[in-house]
């Protein structure tokens, strides 16, 4: 099997070679330690600083309210865990399909004595800003709300949420891991405190993030030691990892916009093909408000994992939730939030589509999963039950 | 995950996959945790498994480790099958990542379930006694 | 200026050109998130696999007691934080001169009830064993004490502190970011239970490093989310970092000891040429327990940040105490706390020599330094005062 | 640091530096932060700066705004001294980090002292009133 098809730029993406080129030099040349005083470390720094500013532009935001971190998990973390041990103490409101490194910061934040209201969905992986308003309460010290699931790639509406948390005075926080670089986010009008946002996830390398920090949010930094980032992160920058991520924003500033068009038809033409040749599938996930390439389908009567190893053998990459949870053999924790009947949600594959993928790669995908689905549901026994 | 390529072999071409009519034994094993159910139908002539079929629902490693079953179990004295466990399947398929110890352990579970089965519908405990000593 | 002369290695290295090309392959090829079921993820997570077993062959410990993290300063942070909060409560021992990264985990820990113990050094900056056994209370649950420190360079007795905790059943974390693959890190014999090395000080990428964990160490994870490296680190791994860093120590085990040799002959010249061409210097640290390339000198009535930065001029590049606190300019704690007089300590400039130093490199900064440190010393008030 | 080039000129060839023996005016000042320490002499002729030197103890950004402290005050009325600004130290080397914004701070105090200074040794207020006018 020669052909390979990626379809999981939910989990990771390829760094563009332009990106790869920009780290080339931080390696062996501008190695310096960014806060070294000497020429070696200025280098290193102004390199880091140009990302910076990168971010700053396309976020229309200022340099200073930049945090650089070791990737989304850590910028969530960062957020959360920063906001909430700046109070001491109080109370959060987030949603029950956030990405578990909000969940578990938060989790780990009721055992330290915060109380936490995990806010349902509806079917479409919506929630709802009437219930976020409800559930604040007087001593509601965050609000954060992811802006895309990364399984069903439903948008949430922060732009009604925010301004109704600002309103409060209360920091809002959005993991827009998935959306930054992908569709537009507009800090102003949604209201956003802090954001976090990553870079495999958009061609750049792994093993860097960044968190906007709304210049006066009182917060605390979460990893302790050097003045770094002006004291919110500390530890040496990963500099290379930095300056690649800048670049690869730069370029998703040029291309997002064409290319969220042009991923939003080979969806739809992914999805006509499903549906058209499988019997008993769904999609899952709001009807339009979604990531442009994102695709998730449940198989009725089918474990997702047989079609991710069925299509694997075939050279196509999908994945069976959400990658960060795999290796745990539980129904996604999204849909069933979602309220996906489990016979149904046992066999979701979600598929995700990115600057790689062509209209051949979608008919190829689409030539051998129906029969590889007929298959599986042959060998079962609810076929013939 | 990291299958072999007997595993993979298995699950490409599974052996033995479907329903039997009138088999001498049928026998189920789920696994909660992920849903997972294997089935297994046995024909035995002289106390011995002359046919055996599965249908499974489950991950690629269940279905292989199911098809894999289905060979180490041909020609076996059912008996023997009472006392399957979960190592032989996961040698059968030569290696099960820990994450997925379970598909073994559906297949192994249905084996022996299909083989008491088999043991009760013929009621004949003499005949499982004797095969114990072969 | 042409002639560049690099003399900050322990701020951070330059990446060793097999280590860029070993991970270059993990940007576009085998880029795919090491969690995914399919090709691509297993790829990865291959990568990373071959690059753990480095780190367990190198350390003698096994694969599973090995955690990836983001840098030198996450693994302090995961290593002090992450046995106390398992305790909940309690004592911790450690020194006045270790890195930030552990003393301001343990000032966190002291505001979340913990208890601190920081112990003195003597005038050679040794931390003295029989202060740590006097130290040790019932409620004792952690002993944190570095193996050398990044600015003098100062090896501690950890062979002698080692034991004694353990015969006393207290983990023991020993912070080896300075030391690891530059000196021998005996885990066993020095009866280390956790153990934090890096990949940027031994020309591997920063942004990642790693945290050896003795299997049956009681501990919590720090950044919280995914499953990843057995639920002890959550957040996507940094493939091509790690494997980076994997190529970076298998290289320095074939390198280590010969370059120890070579270094510590390097240091010798220079310090004998620099108290030979200058009055009123001093050598900080011990004199033979040491880093084999590491010399902080003192010159006195000189203010350090103007030799460094003269010295740059000229394009070589040292540090002003360390580089991770640079930015602050008050006298180095760890000299402070060594006993040097504030008078000499303002002076401290430390030169650490490293794989691509050579003999004229030494010659080259030993004819600039003198004349440099001869004119700051007119311009000063204090030379005629 | 990112130090301007006529910050790092002032440093590499510090102007006026050295003991005045005899001045009209000695000034210091110090910051207590890094025990950076300024102390500049003055020679007065007609209320004006006729000669200036410096000694500096500090790091780069200090002995540069020295020298270039020199240069600013050469020829200027005293009285003018005596309110002169760390803004103007601090663009006389055109610019300097956050870090090292007491460069300028130390260099601008150590002036004004000196000036003081002088203007008090002379005792002739009415003297420094008409400057006022200049
Ligand atoms: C919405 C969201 N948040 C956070 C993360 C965590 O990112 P990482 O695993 O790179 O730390 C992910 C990754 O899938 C994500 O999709
Ligand atoms: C002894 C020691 N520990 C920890 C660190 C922190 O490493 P990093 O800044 O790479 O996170 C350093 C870095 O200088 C160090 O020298």
């Amino acid at each position: 099997m020669s052909r390979r098809v990626y379809l999981d730029h939910n989990a990771s993406t390829p760094v563009h070679p332009d990106v790869v080129a920009a780290m080339l030099p931080y390696f062996q040349e501008r190695f310096g330690n960014p806060s070294s005083v000497h020429t070696f470390g200025r280098e290193a720094r102004d390199g880091m600083e140009v990302a910076r500013g990168r971010m700053s532009d396309f976020l229309r935001v200022s340099k200073e309210e930049i945090v650089f971190t070791s990737g989304g998990t850590e910028s969530d973390n960062l957020a959360v865990k920063g906001v909430a041990l700046a109070r001491g103490g109080g109370h959060i409101v987030t949603s029950q399909i956030e990405h578990h490194a909000v969940l578990r910061a938060c989790q780990f934040l009721e055992g330290q004595g915060f109380e936490v209201t995990y806010l349902p969905v509806d079917g479409d992986g919506l929630v709802s800003p009437d219930d976020v308003r409800r559930a604040i309460r007087p001593d509601t010290i965050l609000v954060t709300i992811m802006h895309a699931n990364s399984e069903v790639g439903t948008i949430q509406p922060v732009e009604a949420i925010g301004p109704m948390v600002r309103e409060r005075g209360i920091p809002f926080h959005v993991d827009a891991v998935q959306t930054f670089g992908k569709v537009p986010v507009d800090l102003a009008r949604f209201g956003i405190d802090l954001l976090s946002f990553s870079s495999h996830k958009i061609y750049g390398p792994k093993g860097v993030a960044g968190l906007y920090i709304r210049k006066g949010t009182k917060m605390v930094a979460v990893q302790h030691g050097g003045e770094h980032e002006r004291r919110r992160r500390a530890g040496t920058e990963n500099v290379a990892g930095i300056v690649g991520f800048g670049r690869a924003v730069e370029i998703r500033g040029r291309e997002m916009e064409a290319e969220a068009a042009r991923l939003t038809g080979l969806r739809h033409r992914f999805w006509a093909g499903v549906s058209a040749s499988v019997p008993e599938v769904r999609l899952n996930g709001h009807p339009t408000r979604r990531l442009p390439g994102t695709l998730n389908m449940c198989f009725r009567h089918v474990e997702s994992e047989s079609v991710v190893l069925g299509l694997d053998l075939k050279g196509v990459a999908v994945s069976a939730g959400s990658a960060c949870t795999s290796g745990s053999v539980e129904p996604s924790y999204v849909l069933v939030a979602m309220g996906v009947p489990v016979d149904w949600a046992m066999g979701s594959v979600r598929a995700s589509l990115g600057r790689g993928t062509t209209e051949a790669d979608i008919d190829y995908v689409l030539e051998v999963l129906s029969p590889l689905v007929r298959r599986i549901r042959e060998l079962s026994p609810a076929s013939v039950a | 995950m990291n299958y072999s390529q007997i595993l993979i072999d298995h699950f490409r071409r599974p052996r033995n996959a479907g329903m039997m009519r009138h088999p001498d034994g049928v026998g189920e094993e789920s696994f909660d945790g992920c849903g997972d159910l294997a089935r297994f139908y046995l024909r035995v002539v002289d106390g011995r498994v002359a046919e055996v079929r599965f249908q499974t629902y489950g991950c690629g490693p269940t279905i292989a480790a199911s098809s894999a079953g289905t060979e180490l179990a041909s020609g076996r004295p059912v008996t023997e099958l009472l006392t399957l466990g979960e190592a032989e399947i996961t040698e059968a398929v030569d290696g099960l990542p820990a994450e997925r110890a379970h598909a073994a352990q559906v297949v192994a579970g249905a084996l022996r379930a299909a083989a008491r089965d088999s043991l009760t519908r013929r009621g004949s405990p003499s005949q499982a006694k004797e095969s114990e000593h072969v």
